[in-house]
């Protein structure tokens, strides 16, 4: 054990490693609470989580300023580290507070829930922070064993189950590849740290040595699956339809979130020196992503598949940062990521005060007339409908222009006019939402709204932001191009 | 000694095989398998990079890639089980209440 | 004789597995996946891996397999009925599509390729492989190793949450599944 | 110079209109029609006064300027609002504010009884205005104010009965085709403004020579234009169409507007810029010919018509025919001197014919009256003094005019002019003593409750018309033939006209003396023929109607010219409105913009076959994904 | 001035919709009255615009400028000059008897239509005063969202239908100006290294012609579509048409004005070269626009798409005087867009009012509606004169001085153009007739009450303006045309500094990245 004390293996900087710690931390103690019987109705399995997240929250903030790099380099904690964390705890945060009530709603057992919410949570926290394949590897599959279980959560119900199998098998099927291709790169580079990989790459005549090809390629094929990237999206609004729709929130921003922070990392990092060469494929996959997820969205009629196949096309926006590159491209994509949490974790959020008991279902007509019966829901599903659109003046807006601007200055010229011709397709599906929250009536009975004191909190949270980034950008700016400059 | 070129040739057929097998298959419990295959062609492939370039970081990973593995199969395996509850088939091309 | 003993354990490999894939009884796909592993684990220790060959037979042939047979035997499925011009369609395709990916990974590692520098000339390999691992392990791989604590919990956590009987978390009257319901208009 | 008030000419009927609008119907019969006639009246008398002081001027310096305020000024272009008077605006406000004034006192016993007796004074004192700004106006543009202003009022007035559909489609009528005129004037005016830098009248007139070369592309074109522009406010072919319609209109409305004012404009606005004109005998000539043909064709549509008001209305067609003529072969005093002497008698006949309306109870169908002479005195002797004048027997005032214009046609080298003058003289004749007969003379052809109620009307309709005729006799004698260095009229106008070369009468006095026998002859020999054909013979009319049917049936469908606008231009214009309506608009502009969304939509409905539900498909293009991107990387 | 004088013009009436939004949702009367209180307050602040503008003093006034997105170069940057100050007094003028108009017209969900409105007024009085691209793009766009609900939820039949062709078809031509607005933003970067968007520094900057056209077009396809300009115009006939009848005044006296307003500030003086080369294709569709625009108008049986294609074609006369590109043709253009504001906004209020009394706006519904509604009919008339263009009302003003600089231009234009002072007569008239003269044709008709008082009162203003822009235009031209030559001087200026300008890629140089590494 002479191992732990010697201090050149572990020059552990505890606060940067804050996160990680209470969150496993947190998992523990609300599996032990488990040991004693909660009183019917008790909340204690979020308070926990909130308290949790807190923690993680503030230790990551105290030490915002400290540049580390632990265990040999595996786990780095900079500006990039930072922004990512703070985004996937207040994810998961705003997911807690929507299924607050909605677990108790849904009979979903709490202690389980939350427990898994914070370990995808920290998944999630070492994909972005991890600067070594494996643990990017590791942290890929804590994320997603955790969410296959909260997507299968309602177990007794065909959807969700239906949902967990599909996102599980192909999941599975897509770490394979991924791995495979770790495996390759690894035989390649020598390394499976990012950095030395980088500067490995750099200096050697590139894109001609084949491992190293098809290992990229099989790397950006497992993360492009996790962020629902045109061809491997198709799980993505079964998977969001059949799961509980908190999950499908956390999910819906996490997991992209997650999978996009990896692959920064990976492609403009690790792989920068052959991202040239990969410039024309990632347009494609950039332009089909954000195409087919918006024109399969024209017609759903269902709100949960409808947002879904809308996260692919937001998937293709950023994919277009990624394609642009350089600090501009990462801070963009950064920019949009965060943005595209907020106001997404919004919309699901508003569905999960609507899901009619054990209905996950909620179609666009079930909408109707709610827009003046619930003024407060009324206006912030419609907001966040812009927002999405990208309509100013919402963060979603400033999220594209610095995005496409992004683009426009790597001279992504096509690219970017697809971009934009996209959002305009976009709105249209935004708008039918609006449509029937203010301009139809409903046919049956209104559907009943269950409000609930965290539900409003949430709302009027990512309402809050939407709007303040809507129409200040600035810090939030300022923060995502800070964030890069360690990255690059 | 063996050339690399085998054992990378070898865990290419066998990642195929393994592609194949989830492709064609439309047992769950096959596919499984099937994706098994591939990760442990993967694991070949580090194995024989290990031994290329000399260093034991590839075993490492091989080990961990078993862990993962495994927990994998529990939940996967678990899901599977509550599928046949449910539907009482491990059919995938049976199952498709959620599409479009 | 190396060479010989691999080509061997590889010849069987791929018939295994291909038996794996073709074989119309899960069990008997399962018994074969067994002996893939088997033969894999073999060539693990012609490689000089012998740590991971033995754990490939323990945790793989002997855990996950297990474990496999064991939820085939319990669900007691025999022969896929695997007929229909549909499936049939879909398997030619799978064949396809598979043996291209194949074929043209092999034709792109076909050119001039080559491994990477030696990483870490720290840890040679020498006799002993097993110490290396563990010391590899336990020193620089720490923290992906307690990674993988969290992981495998939270794999036991899962498992209980779905594998746990129909009862508290299932609602008093679940809803009969509308099966005619698609998820477009 | 605020002296002579121009401005105020114009102002005292704004200022009507604007009470009358105010006051409303506060107001009452007797107050509105005290205040219309007592604003026009005072414009009369305030217009006298500004004449006199004119006229105290020295004969070169004839002309008063008034500037009000500048209407707009954008850059180099500058438009006032400023008034000016010379001898010929003079002529013109005079006749104008008199005849009006005349009109007006009329119309208080002619509307007496009806309904919205207000509104038609609204319009009259609104149309009083517009027409005093236009004959004052100092520059083109306000000219154009003045110009569209009449025109609108005689839309106003000719829909005066709202209800009578016709009433509102000739009116609709009359403002369309003048439009179409204004579009003329509108372009005539940008040329001059693109070529001499101003609208005034002055600098204009002072530019032009410099600028234009003489019958130059540039100025016929322009002066084309602006006679466009004539054409339409005058009634001369091709937009003649909407005068007789305009008949639709209250009686005094038609002699007001559509006799002695507004349809004379042309002619005024012609005679006003004859410096341009001169400078293009291209226009000229066109102006001649046009005139010439509108007098006799008018004329003869005149022959065949049966209802009273109408046969009058080509009757000043044919007489503005006769002007426009003149303004042609370079007479213009000729021109507004036969406007002048047009004015009070065509205005008497009008009167006349209403005064006659009135009293059969609203038969205007000459085929009902007859015998009338006994029953109306005041009508039947003041009709019978208008009609000897326009048909130009001496010394009434007609005579002296058109004799003028005919013989300043033949001395101006236009004796083809000149000889569709006469025989246009023989027809005018002939149709307006065979109105004068069927209306007064014979045996009475009354429906009996007409008969019944027939009744000379009242005195304030009489007064008018008596004074009318008065100056129906005297009107010409301003200007006799055969005066040394020009009758007094032209010598009044001279100022105006001197700047043009005003071609003098160079004939020998034996030739003179010869043209005054032709049109006395031609008249003469009409009146004579008509007398015959309708009075002493019917039959014989009957008969001859029978050998000329065919023209008779042409006359009286005024040669089809209403049909054959409709085939030419309204048809094919509302069958492309149609379709650009139906098919281009709806069909293929708005078929693009939902062609997009529909489309979209079916690539949505294709994509979601894709995403069939089953893991294998997924699978499958999740590989077939894979595998693509190999091959991108296979090919290079 | 140190008073924010601007900023409180455009966010005063956001706050007074909140206010209005605040109140009960039943008490119908106070928020009608508050409403108007607000609007009318509004246009007392604006009115400083009128009386406190100096024409002649080059540069913006009432100017402001704060940072806003430093990170972007954006900055918060308000001025008027006369352009933006009379198009601010027509938004006034025009949303003030909106709101007076709309008070018996909208009995569902008054609160929320009157905060609408109001938040509408901000949005477009933030567009006409933004002087910083991105703003004045944030505002333009925002400014959909109230149009869209307003129609949507207070529009007739097909209210859906439309509404969502007008965002998706006013979107779709704005998108691509926001690409090209970050195209400038960058050739700005890459040329001068200063990072803004600020409309000054642009204006100082200049751009190879070969670039300014693709520049141009991007611009000139998202104003087009709002003027509407001819092939882009087939949104506004539904959205008229379905829209409630104060949209209809908002839309068809502001809204359209943003595009040629667009044209006027942006697309001219910032491509002057690109301008100058598109100016015989913008002429023609704008020429063809006229004539179109009063065709199709001809035959329409509603009366609200009849008034909806007039403004087709009154609009083209806007923009064919912008492109004759002498000061004669901008004042004129200027003036038509506040005389078309005027009249059209008082000829869809004047439809409302006979669509309250009879729910039907089918021309052939009426007929000799003189005889019950003589005032209704004399207010119609002196409408319908002036925007068939009569000397003596505002609309001849704009007409002519449009012609006039066309004509300077090419007489060609000039003369297609004026054809079209044919055809809107024709149009007009003829609907007049068949509304308002001839024997009442259906009985419902006949009991119909004629303007009450407070319509009365809506209209009394609208004729004031008719008549006083006729006949005394001189205060409005005074304080448009320093601003309007100013314009033209700067479009000419930039032309010859572009002329031989090389066109240059983004594409930021590879130095750049390596610095960030």
């Amino acid at each position: 054990m002479n191992v732990f004390a010697a201090p050149h293996l572990l020059p552990v900087d505890w606060f940067a490693l804050g996160a990680v710690m209470a969150l496993s931390a947190g998992l523990l103690v609300l599996l032990l609470l488990e040991l004693l019987p909660a009183r019917p109705g008790s909340s204690r399995g979020a308070i926990v989580s909130l308290l949790t997240l807190a923690a993680a929250g503030a230790s990551v903030f105290r030490a915002r300023g400290a540049a580390r790099s632990l265990f040999g380099g595996m786990f780095v904690h900079d500006g990039f580290t930072v922004f990512f964390t703070l985004l996937f705890l207040s994810i998961a945060a705003l997911a807690v507070l929507w299924s607050w009530d909605y677990v108790k709603r849904t009979r979903i057992n709490q202690a389980e829930y939350y427990a898994l919410l914070l370990s995808s949570t920290l998944g999630m926290i070492l994909m972005a922070a991890s600067n070594d394949l494996i643990t990017i590897f590791l942290g890929l599959e804590l994320m997603s064993l955790a969410l296959y279980v909260m997507v299968g959560f309602r177990r007794s119900q065909l959807e969700s189950n239906e949902a967990a199998l599909k996102y599980f098998l192909l999941g599975a099927f897509a770490s394979g590849f991924l791995l495979y291709g770790i495996a390759l790169l690894y035989g390649a580079t020598g390394t499976t740290n990012l950095t030395r990989m980088a500067a490995f790459v750099a200096d050697s005549p590139l894109g001609a040595n084949p491992l190293l090809v098809i290992g990229g390629l099989l790397l950006l094929v497992g993360l492009a699956f996790k962020v629902s990237a045109v061809p491997f999206h198709m799980w993505t609004p079964d998977a969001y339809e059949g799961a509980p729709t908190t999950v499908t929130a956390f999910m819906s921003a996490g997991a992209k979130a997650a999978g996009f922070a990896a692959l920064l990392r990976v492609v403009l990092h690790a792989l920068a020196g052959v991202h040239a060469h990969w410039g024309t494929l990632l347009s494609v996959i950039a332009v089909l992503t954000m195409t087919v997820g918006n024109v399969s969205a024209l017609l759903q009629v269902n709100l949960k598949r409808m947002l879904a196949y809308s996260s692919i096309a937001h998937a293709g926006y950023v994919l277009v940062a990624v394609v642009a590159g350089g600090p501009q491209g990462a801070s963009a994509a950064l920019f949009y990521l965060a943005v595209y949490s907020v106001m997404n974790l919004g919309a699901f959020g508003v569905l999960t005060l609507l899901g009619r008991g054990h209905d996950e279902r909620v179609n666009v007509s079930d909408l109707n007339g709610l827009g003046f019966r619930h003024p407060l829901l009324g206006i912030a599903l419609t907001l966040f409908m812009l927002s999405l659109g990208g309509i100013p003046p919402t963060a979603g807006f400033m999220g594209k222009v610095y995005l496409f601007g992004v683009a426009l200055r790597a001279g992504l010229v096509p690219l970017v006019i697809i971009g934009v011709l996209n959002s305009v397709v976009s709105v249209f599906y935004y708008l039918r939402v609006t449509v029937a929250l203010y301009m139809d009536e409903p046919k049956s009975e209104p559907t009943q709204v269950n409000w609930a004191a965290p539900a409003v909190v949430a709302l009027l949270a990512s309402l809050a932001l939407t709007l303040w980034w809507g129409v200040a950008a600035h810090d939030l700016l300022m923060q995502a191009q800070r964030s890069v400059v360690g990255l690059l | 000694m063996i050339p690399l070129s085998w054992s990378l040739t070898l865990s290419a057929v066998l990642f195929g095989i393994g592609i194949i097998g989830v492709l064609v298959r439309r047992n769950a419990l096959v596919i499984f398998m099937s994706i098994e295959l591939m990760l442990n062609a993967a694991n070949l492939v580090f194995v024989a990079f290990s031994r290329a370039l000399d260093s034991v970081d590839g075993q490492v990973f091989v080990f961990f890639v078993m862990t993962v593995a495994a927990a994998e199969v529990a939940v996967g395996l678990a899901i599977i089980v509550n599928l046949f509850r449910l539907r009482e088939t491990v059919f995938v091309d049976e199952i498709n209440l959620l599409k479009g | 004789m190396t060479p010989f003993l691999f080509l061997g354990f590889a010849a069987l490999l791929v018939a295994s597995a291909l038996m794996v894939v073709i074989h119309r009884n899960p069990v008997t796909s399962a018994l074969f996946l067994v002996l893939a592993f088997c033969s894999l684990a073999g060539i693990y220790l012609l490689l000089g891996a012998e740590f991971v060959g033995m754990v490939q037979i323990i945790v793989y042939a002997g855990a996950i397999m297990v474990l496999f047979l064991f939820v085939i035997m319990y669900l007691n499925l025999s022969h896929d009925v695997e007929s229909g011009v549909q499936i049939a369609m879909r398997r030619a395709l799978g064949w396809v599509i598979g043996a291209l990916v194949v074929a043209e990974g092999l034709l792109l590692a076909g050119r001039r390729w080559f491994p990477g520098p030696d990483a870490h000339p720290i840890a040679p390999l020498h006799p002993g492989n097993t110490q290396a691992v563990g010391e590899a392990l336990y020193t620089r791989y720490l923290f992906p190793f307690e990674i993988t604590s969290i992981l495998l919990l939270v794999a036991m956590v899962g498992v209980i949450v779905i594998g746990r009987g129909r009862g508290a978390a299932a609602p008093p009257a679940a809803p009969p599944p509308d099966l005619t319901r698609g998820g477009g208009s | 110079m605020t002296l002579p008030l121009l401005w105020i000419v114009p102002a005292l009927p704004l200022a009507a209109v604007a009470l009358n609008l105010l006051l409303g119907d506060r107001l009452g019969r007797r107050g509105t029609a005290w205040l219309a006639c007592g604003a026009v009246g005072a414009a009369f008398l305030f217009a006298l006064r500004a004449v006199v002081t004119l006229a105290s001027l020295p004969e070169s310096a004839r002309v008063l300027v008034e500037n009000a305020y500048t209407w707009m000024r954008v850059g180099e272009f500058r438009a006032d609002v400023s008034f000016m008077l010379d001898p010929l605006s003079a002529v013109m406000v005079l006749v104008v504010t008199g005849v009006g004034f005349l009109i007006h006192v009329y119309s208080t016993g002619y509307m007496a009884h009806d309904a919205s007796f207000r509104r038609f004074f609204l319009y009259l004192n609104l149309f009083m205005f517009a027409m005093l700004t236009l004959v004052l106006a100092d520059n083109f543009l306000l000219m154009f104010v003045g110009w569209e202003g009449v025109g609108l009022c005689s839309y106003l007035l000719i829909g005066f009965w709202y209800e009578r559909p016709a009433a509102g489609e000739a009116g609709k009528k009359a403002f369309v085709v003048n439009r179409i005129g204004d579009f003329g004037f509108l372009l005539g005016m940008f040329m001059l403004f693109a070529w001499c830098g101003s609208l005034n009248y002055e600098r204009v007139f002072a530019a032009a020579p410099h600028v234009f070369p003489l019958g130059g592309a540039v100025i016929t074109t322009a002066t084309l234009l602006l006679f466009l522009g004539a054409t339409g406010k005058s009634a001369q072919i091709p937009l003649y169409v909407w005068l007789p319609d305009a008949m639709e209109g209250p009686t005094p409305v038609s002699a007001l507007i559509h006799a002695a004012t507004m349809v004379t404009a042309g002619v005024y606005m012609l005679a006003r810029c004859h410096v341009l004109f001169q400078l293009a005998p291209t226009t000229l000539e066109v102006v001649a010919v046009i005139g010439a043909a509108t007098a006799l064709f008018a004329a003869t549509i005149g022959i065949a018509q049966n209802d009273i008001k109408r046969v009058l209305a080509y009757s000043t067609v044919s007489q503005l025919g006769y002007m426009f003529m003149a303004c042609g072969v370079g007479a213009f005093t000729a021109g507004i001197f036969h406007l002048m002497t047009h004015a009070f008698f065509k205005a008497l006949l009008f009167l006349g014919a209403g005064s006659v309306i009135h009293a059969l109870s609203d038969e205007q169908d000459l085929r009902r009256m007859g015998g009338l002479s006994s029953r109306l005195p005041w009508t039947h002797a003041t009709m019978l003094v208008a009609t000897i004048a326009i048909a130009g027997i001496p010394p009434f005032a007609g005579f002296f005019s058109k004799d003028e214009i005919l013989s300043a046609a033949f001395a101006n080298g236009h004796p083809g002019v000149w000889l569709v003058g006469v025989v246009g003289a023989v027809i005018t004749a002939f149709y307006m003593f065979r109105l004068y007969i069927l209306c007064f003379r014979g045996p009475s052809r009354l429906s009996h409750e007409a008969e019944h109620h027939l009744h000379e009307s009242p005195r304030s309709m009489i007064a008018p018309l008596v004074v009318l005729a008065a100056l129906s006799i005297v009107g010409g004698w301003v200007g006799p033939p055969m005066q040394e260095g020009g009758h007094a009229f032209e010598r009044w106008l001279r100022p105006v006209f001197a700047s043009g070369a005003e071609a003098p009468h160079a004939l020998p006095a034996g030739t003179e003396w010869a043209l005054i026998a032709v049109s006395i002859v031609a008249a003469v020999a009409g009146i004579v023929v008509a007398f015959r054909l309708y009075l002493q013979k019917p039959e014989s009319g009957t008969a001859l109607q029978e050998r000329f049917a065919p023209l008779q049936r042409m006359w009286l469908h005024k040669y089809w010219v209403d049909e054959f606008y409709d085939a030419i231009v309204v048809r094919p214009l509302a069958a492309l409105a149609g379709w650009c309506w139906r098919f281009w608009d709806s069909v293929i502009v708005d078929g693009a913009v939902n062609g997009v969304g529909y489309t979209l939509e079916g690539v949505s409905a294709l994509l979601r076959l894709f995403q069939t539900g089953f893991v294998g498909t997924y699978a499958l293009f999740f590989a077939l994904g894979v595998a693509a991107l190999l091959l991108h990387f296979l090919r290079h | 001035m140190t008073f924010p004088w601007l900023t409180w013009l455009v966010f005063f009436p956001l706050i007074g919709a909140a206010l209005v939004a605040l109140l009960p949702a039943t008490a119908h009367r106070a928020v009608r009255l508050w409403a108007t209180v607000v609007a009318l307050a509004e246009l007392a602040f604006s009115l400083p615009l009128w009386w406190r503008l100096v024409p002649a003093q080059p540069g913006w006034q009432f100017e402001e400028r704060h940072r806003w997105i430093p990170g972007l170069g954006a900055s918060y940057h308000l001025g008027a000059d006369g352009i933006s100050a009379l198009l601010v007094l027509l938004t006034t003028v025009l949303t003030a008897i909106a709101v007076i108009g709309a008070w018996t017209a909208v009995d569902k969900r008054p609160r929320e239509f009157f905060a609408l409105l109001l938040v509408l007024e901000a949005g477009m009085l933030g567009t006409f005063l933004s002087l910083d691209l991105l703003l004045f793009y944030v505002f333009w766009e925002a400014m959909l969202v109230p149009m869209y609900l307003l129609i949507g939820v207070w529009g007739g039949q097909r209210r859906v239908y439309a509404a969502v062709k007008f965002f998706l078809y006013t979107m779709a031509g704005s998108v691509l100006m926001l690409v090209a607005i970050l195209w400038l933003y960058f050739l700005q970067r890459n040329a001068t290294g200063i990072v803004t968007f600020d409309l000054d520094a642009f204006y100082r900057l200049p751009i190879a012609p070969a670039t300014q056209m693709w520049l141009f077009l991007a611009f000139a396809l998202a104003f087009a579509i709002k003027v509407p300009m001819f092939p882009f115009h087939t949104w506004l006939p539904d959205a008229h048409v379905e829209a409630p009848t104060a949209g209809s005044v908002i839309l068809a006296a502001v809204l359209l004005k943003m595009g040629t307003y667009g044209f006027l500030r942006f697309a001219i003086p910032l491509f002057p070269n690109a301008s100058h080369t598109a100016a015989p294709w913008v002429v023609t569709l704008a020429i063809i626009g006229i004539l179109y625009g009063a065709l199709v108008a001809m035959v329409q049986p509603d009366l609200k798409k009849l008034v909806a294609y007039s403004s087709v074609s009154h609009l083209g006369f806007c923009m064919l005087g912008l492109y004759a590109m002498n000061v004669q043709g901008f004042a004129g253009s200027l003036m038509q867009m506040l005389n078309h504001g005027v009249s059209t906004g008082a000829l869809f209020l004047l439809v409302g009012v006979i669509y309250e009394r009879r729910h039907t706006r089918a021309i052939a519904d009426f007929g000799g509606l003189w005889k019950p509604l003589p005032v209704f009919a004399s207010v119609f008339l002196v409408v319908m004169l002036s925007s068939i263009g009569l000397p003596g009302t505002n609309g001849f003003v704009g007409e002519f001085l449009v012609l006039l600089g066309a004509f300077r231009t090419n007489w060609a234009w000039a003369a297609w153009a004026a054809s079209g002072v044919i055809l809107s007569a024709l149009y007009m008239l003829w609907m007049f007739q068949r509304v308002m003269f001839g024997p009442v044709t259906h009985a419902e008709n006949e009991k119909l009450s004629d303007l009450s008082g407070r319509e009365r009162l809506v209209f009394a203003p609208l004729l004031l303006l008719i008549v006083w822009m006729g006949v005394a235009p001189q205060p409005f031209l005074d304080r448009m045309t320093p601003a309007l030559e100013r314009t033209l001087e700067l479009s000419q200026m930039r032309a010859v500094m572009s002329a031989n300008v090389k066109p240059q890629a983004l594409e930021t140089a590879p130095a750049d990245v390596e610095g960030a590494r």
